[in-house]
């Protein structure tokens, strides 16, 4: 992994449906595959439950990067839960492109249970694109800042 | 060569607006054609011919000068690939090159008959030239 | 404010190894709301889980926060503690330190940094948990199959064996569905009537099931375990009770020109009919379309010769009005229109007939007695060619995408069958593909070949001409890119089957979800794949994809199963995570009742007191029973009036504030 | 009923027959046909390659001219019929097309913008929709009892289906309705939408003589005594093979015969 700045340490908040991604992040786990730290994890029924907002928030909050896994389309548990999730997301890009927060902040990735190797991937690329990105301070709220 | 090859490729596929990815082989194009056994390369060799990639053969065969666009193939295809279409994209990559028309005016006069209509000589010439 | 006690696990060295367990102690005692923390080596033990049981008693604890394992492994087992506790199981959350934390990371200070964040989280959102209790509804123990093909029959008979009541709605004056009119069944030739109609008898005599013949479904009502169904049983204008059978109405009706359904109409049937001899019930209907006394008021002979005097011309449709706890749809198939594929010449040719029609040409029972004829001039064919995919796997406007998946093998079966009658006719077969998963179903196939000398040649057939005394097949064999024209006397078309039509208005009515194709939709492709999304409503037969036989009876029995888990249930306890609305919030938009899966949500006009004003409001209403908890309503909501118990925009909201804190 | 009407190169000149009963019939049947002002000539063949632009122009041009009067536009020819429909379709379907074409037209001197507003019609169709083939057999004065007429449909009018919305591509009954219409008996054969060769009779003349052949054989094996196109193309190629045994006529020969206003 190359890392820009050293002294960076992201924030990063991954939303996983309970049924794939969840469930691919546990395999990641048990297979101890390592993924950096910064990822914590918020554990969803759907991908098509997280609201875009829960995105803005958590950039508003301080986080570098937000990523939301769900499983493949075709897999949902749900059916159709992850087709709302991609169109939902595809507007919150356009948004943030519109904002002026890069793109590569916000991803959206299929992991199914069995893929705990690409789960643990997928973090690793994410976080080296926020590494290239650096901090996220164009849509932080500094009022928010403890210190 | 390879690389003039992908090129020609993608150019009789946007010419065309043929889908040669879709074809299932069922030979239904070639088992249509009133003009097949006039043919060196069949409807049907003719996409598959793309999808692989082989075009100089598509553009050396004798195929291109008789199929007479009766979209027979193009209508009872199962799968829309439109085989016609390849076929005059193949046509017409031949005779945009210098000196490769099929049809000259010079040889027009020997192949008239008194019946002949006008229709003809203008269809003619827009298949076979430019 | 909760009271939150805080239980961190070593499990062993697991994460005791790389997180500092004690440190996650001190750092949760002086987050807002925890009263008590404590660790424990092995917390899903049972000393660990009575050390929470105690710590909830002794603390007076309203929620917990266990540090453990993913949630996907000990959950359960720490909600069930939680209850023994007295307290709500909706109360526990889990803050995964193992999978997502200690078992990847190696620095121990990074590592118990992230084990405390998580914490963090968990404690912010059992903060906002507030106590689910599952709704409990009554099962009616009965189930409906909606039609009466081997797919029904089969599930009803299941069903029934376990003990509960079926009723099945047949849409025809019999039971028995397509594989009635079958000849043979492939790959072991044995004949369709002699293996079915012992079923058809067992069902009508079967003490649990009701059938209902030349009915239909009008209305349906309720939801999984209580659903109110409506019943139209048309009008047989013969009097179930009082009809022996007999026959002679038929045999006496003087108009016999209408066309036998079920001889697909190679042959014609009086106006008071039974579809085949053996029919079940074997009570005849009037078509009132063809009958004469019906159309001019003269005739009436049937009433005449019938000597129990079931003949009753003023008989009026019947309304039943049934309750169930389970829907079964075994609407089966029919086989496409063949009005767009002119270039096979089947409106035009009475030489070139479909499979199904070939079915009914060669049984013993049909309307040539099976002798193997032309239907234009009675001949017995020298060569008969069969042309397999026609209208499946075509993407155009006039086919159907996917493979009919029957085809290759009854194609097989046909050529066999005429085969061992008639060694002396030729039989050719156009195939694109010859696909033959299954037990025996390749061997089979290639017998057709090897044995019986049938010959397959690649290549979709482009025209076939009648030239009156034969047919030309124009047609190029792929394998030698040679052009055929081929002469023969019999086409057969092996055509692709599409659902029924009237699958579409009845999945509407039990808020089932069909695909592009009209197939009933599985609520899960993989692992729920007789089940419909919608609870309480199972999938039988083709009705979900094109199946044959055996998979039709495997995924009826499956079915049956499935309700008879539902049925053996006095009580229905729900997933209490479900969506709620907030009525003050909605605006009536409808936008969350679109986008629910399983249509759980609907509008009702409800009173609403916002803010001391009484008023009549349309708002969202959630079924319990139905609703699943996924959440797309909650997101789509554009007042925000929509929220998803467990998973609401607060708690979602805090353990987002708590990670980025 | 007034219409435009987009002759075509041939009907001025080899299928004089066809383009003046045509006008005849109409006048008898009442409806007019206005003669495109300055109509050029379609190719006569369509235009397949997405990028052929330059090609298309004549065919844009009489559309826009039909269009701005108000008319729906009538061909007989099928080949100028099936060039004005498709091209008039590319204009509705294809974005990337209609912003060339109309770029070729702005630089003309009344530039305007083209989006395939037109309706094109053949006069089949007219005869079919707009008089109704009842109406039309209530006209006949000299009904052609007993003639055996084969349709030849030919490819053109009716290929490909999704655009030429002519009739059923595989059973087509059009013809036979007019036939039936002007009391002539229909004589329905395979081959009736087979091609008749086309611009191939030009330098490939045996293989052009040899599909006419099967198509001819196949009509008289049915009991034609004669057979009727719409198309000059298909009527040479056809009589150029079997004139003397089948002879091929243009419908609106019959048409006129029967309505009793044929000038011999």
């Amino acid at each position: 992994m190359s890392v820009a700045n050293k002294e960076f340490k992201p924030l990063i908040v991954a939303f996983c449906c309970n049924w794939c991604s969840y469930a691919g992040a546990d395999l990641a786990g048990t297979s101890r595959l390592a993924y950096p730290a910064e990822v914590k994890i918020i554990k969803v029924p759907c991908s098509c439950r997280v609201n875009p907002l829960f995105a803005l928030r958590a950039f508003q909050k301080g986080a570098d990067g937000v990523i939301i896994c769900g499983c493949h389309p075709g897999d949902c548990h749900y059916s159709t839960g992850n087709y709302y999730t991609r169109r939902r997301i595809t507007l919150l890009y356009s948004l943030l492109d519109y904002l002026g927060i890069e793109k590569g902040r916000t991803h959206l990735e299929w992991v199914s249970a069995a893929e705990g190797t690409k789960f643990a991937a997928t973090m690793n690329k994410f976080v080296e694109t926020i590494h290239e990105l650096g901090e996220n301070v164009r849509l932080e709220d500094l009022r928010c800042k403890s210190e | 060569m390879h690389g003039n090859n992908d090129y020609q490729q993608e150019q009789i596929r946007t010419i065309s607006g043929a889908e040669d990815r879709k074809c299932m082989k069922c030979g239904k194009c070639s088992a249509s054609c009133p003009s097949y056994d006039s043919m060196d390369i069949r409807p049907h060799q003719f996409v598959s011919y793309l999808r692989g990639g082989d075009i100089d053969a598509m553009l050396s065969s004798k195929s291109i000068w008789k199929c007479i666009s009766c979209f027979a193939c193009v209508e009872r295809c199962p799968r829309d690939v439109k085989p016609a279409q390849i076929i005059e994209a193949a046509r017409l990559m031949v005779i945009r090159q210098q000196g490769e028309n099929y049809l000259s005016p010079d040889d027009v006069p020997e192949l008239l008959d008194p019946e002949l209509p006008q229709q003809l000589l203008a269809s003619a010439f827009r298949k076979y030239a430019k | 404010m909760q009271r939150i006690g805080v239980f961190v696990c070593h499990c062993g060295t697991n994460i005791a190894g790389t997180v500092d367990v004690a440190e996650i102690v001190e750092m949760a005692k002086p987050e807002p709301g925890v009263v008590h923390a404590a660790e424990y080596p092995y917390m899903c033990s049972e000393a660990g889980q009575n050390m929470i049981i105690n710590a909830v008693k002794e603390h007076n604890l309203s929620g917990v926060v266990i540090c453990s394992c993913s949630p996907r492994m000990h959950e359960a087992t720490f909600r069930k503690a939680a209850e023994k506790a007295g307290l709500n199981p909706y109360m526990v959350e889990i803050a995964n330190i193992r999978e997502h934390c200690s078992w990847i990371h190696k620095d121990k200070a990074e590592a118990t940094q992230k084990a405390l964040t998580l914490t963090r989280a968990a404690i912010a959102k059992v903060q906002l948990n507030s106590p689910l209790f599952p709704d409990e509804s009554p099962v009616t123990k009965r189930a409906l199959v909606i039609g009466g093909g081997i797919a029904g029959i089969q599930t009803a008979l299941d069903i029934a064996d376990a003990g509960f009541e079926v009723d099945i709605v047949e849409s025809t004056p019999s039971i028995g569905g397509k594989m009635a009119q079958l000849d043979k069944t492939f790959p072991t030739l044995d004949c369709a009537a002699c293996i079915l109609t012992p079923k058809m008898v067992d069902a009508s005599a079967h003490e649990n099931i009701t059938l209902y013949t030349y009915s239909q479904v009008d209305k349906v009502e309720g939801f999984v375990g209580d659903f109110t169904v409506t019943i139209r049983k048309k009008a047989r204008s013969v009097d179930f009770e009082k009809c022996t059978g007999c026959g002679a109405c038929s045999e006496k009706c003087p108009s016999k020109k209408s066309p036998s359904e079920f001889d697909q109409g190679l042959c014609t049937r009086p106006a008071i009919y039974t579809p085949f001899a053996q029919a079940v019930p074997n009570v005849p209907v009037i078509d009132r379309e063809a009958c004469l006394k019906f159309k001019t008021g003269k005739c009436g002979l049937c009433e005449t010769v019938c000597a129990p005097k079931a003949i009753n011309f003023e008989q009026e449709d019947e309304l039943v009005e049934r309750k169930y706890g389970a829907v079964v749809m075994a609407t089966g198939y029919e086989p496409v229109s063949l009005d767009k594929f002119g270039e096979y010449s089947y409106d035009s040719s009475p030489d070139v007939i479909t499979s199904l029609e070939f079915e009914r040409l060669t049984n013993a029972a049909g309307p040539t007695g099976g002798a193997l004829t032309r239907l234009s001039d009675k001949r017995k064919p020298k060569s008969v060619t069969f042309i397999q995919c026609v209208g499946s796997r075509d993407v155009t406007q006039r086919g159907k995408a996917y493979c009919s998946k029957i085809c290759c093998m009854y194609t097989a079966k046909h050529a066999m069958l005429i085969k061992e009658k008639y060694p002396d006719i030729e039989v050719n077969i156009f195939y694109i593909d010859v696909r033959t998963p299954g037990k025996a179903f390749d061997e089979f196939y290639r017998r057709a070949e090897d044995e019986y000398g049938v010959r397959y040649i690649k290549g979709q057939v482009g025209k076939v001409i009648d030239n009156g005394d034969h047919l030309q097949i124009q047609a190029v064999d792929m394998l030698d890119n040679k052009k055929m024209e081929l002469q023969t006397d019999m086409v057969v078309l092996a055509t692709a089957i599409e659902p029924v039509e009237s699958a579409k208005s009845i999945a509407t009515m039990l808020t089932a979800s069909i695909d592009t194709n009209n197939f009933m939709t599985e609520a899960h492709p993989k692992l729920r794949p007789v089940e419909s999304p919608t609870a309480g409503v199972f999938l039988s037969g083709v009705c979900q994809g094109p199946k044959d036989i055996p998979e039709t009876v495997a995924q009826a029995g499956a079915a049956a199963a499935k309700v008879i888990g539902l049925l053996v249930k006095d009580k229905l306890m729900s997933n209490p995570c479900t969506a709620k609305p907030d009525e003050l919030y909605c605006n009536g938009c409808s936008v969350c009742e679109n986008v629910c899966p399983y249509g759980a949500i609907s509008y009702e006009d409800c009173e609403v007191n916002d803010h001391g004003v009484r008023e009549v409001r349309r708002v969202a209403q959630v079924n319990k029973a139905l609703c699943q908890g996924c959440g797309a309503c909650a997101v789509t909501c554009p007042s925000g009036a929509m929220d998803l118990q467990g998973f609401s925009n607060r708690q979602i909201q805090a353990e987002v504030d708590a990670i980025c804190r | 009923m007034v219409y435009s009407y987009y002759p075509g190169c041939t009907l001025k000149t080899k299928a004089k027959e066809l383009d003046k009963n045509a006008r005849l019939c109409a006048q008898a049947l009442g409806f007019t046909l206005e003669e495109v002002e300055a109509w050029q000539c379609c190719g006569a063949v369509y235009p397949m390659g997405t990028d052929e632009i330059a090609t298309k122009l004549p065919a844009v041009r009489a559309l826009h001219a039909a269009d701005e009067k108000g008319q729906s536009i009538v061909t007989l020819c099928s080949a100028c019929h099936h060039v004005l429909k498709r091209v008039n379709e590319d204009m509705r379907q294809d974005k990337d097309l209609r912003t060339k074409v109309n770029n070729y037209i702005a630089q003309e001197e009344e530039p305007y913008t083209y989006n395939g507003e037109a309706n094109v019609l053949h006069y089949l169709e007219v005869l079919r929709d707009q008089v109704g083939f009842d109406n039309l057999a209530a006209k006949v004065k000299n009904p052609l009892a007993g003639r055996k007429i084969g349709a030849y449909y030919g490819c053109m009018l009716l290929r490909p289906s999704s655009v030429m919305q002519f009739d059923d591509p595989e059973n087509p009954t059009i013809f036979e309705d007019f036939i039936k219409a002007i009391g002539a008996e229909p004589v329905v054969y395979p081959y009736r939408n087979e091609c008749c060769g086309g611009y191939i009779s030009l330098k490939e003349k045996e293989m052009a003589e040899e599909m006419a052949g099967k198509i001819a054989d196949n009509a008289l094996s049915k009991g034609a005594e004669v057979l009727i196109t719409a198309c000059p193309l298909c009527l040479y190629n056809m009589d150029k093979k079997t004139g003397e045994t089948l002879p091929t006529v243009y419908f609106t020969e019959f048409l006129a015969e029967a309505l009793g206003i044929k000038e011999e």
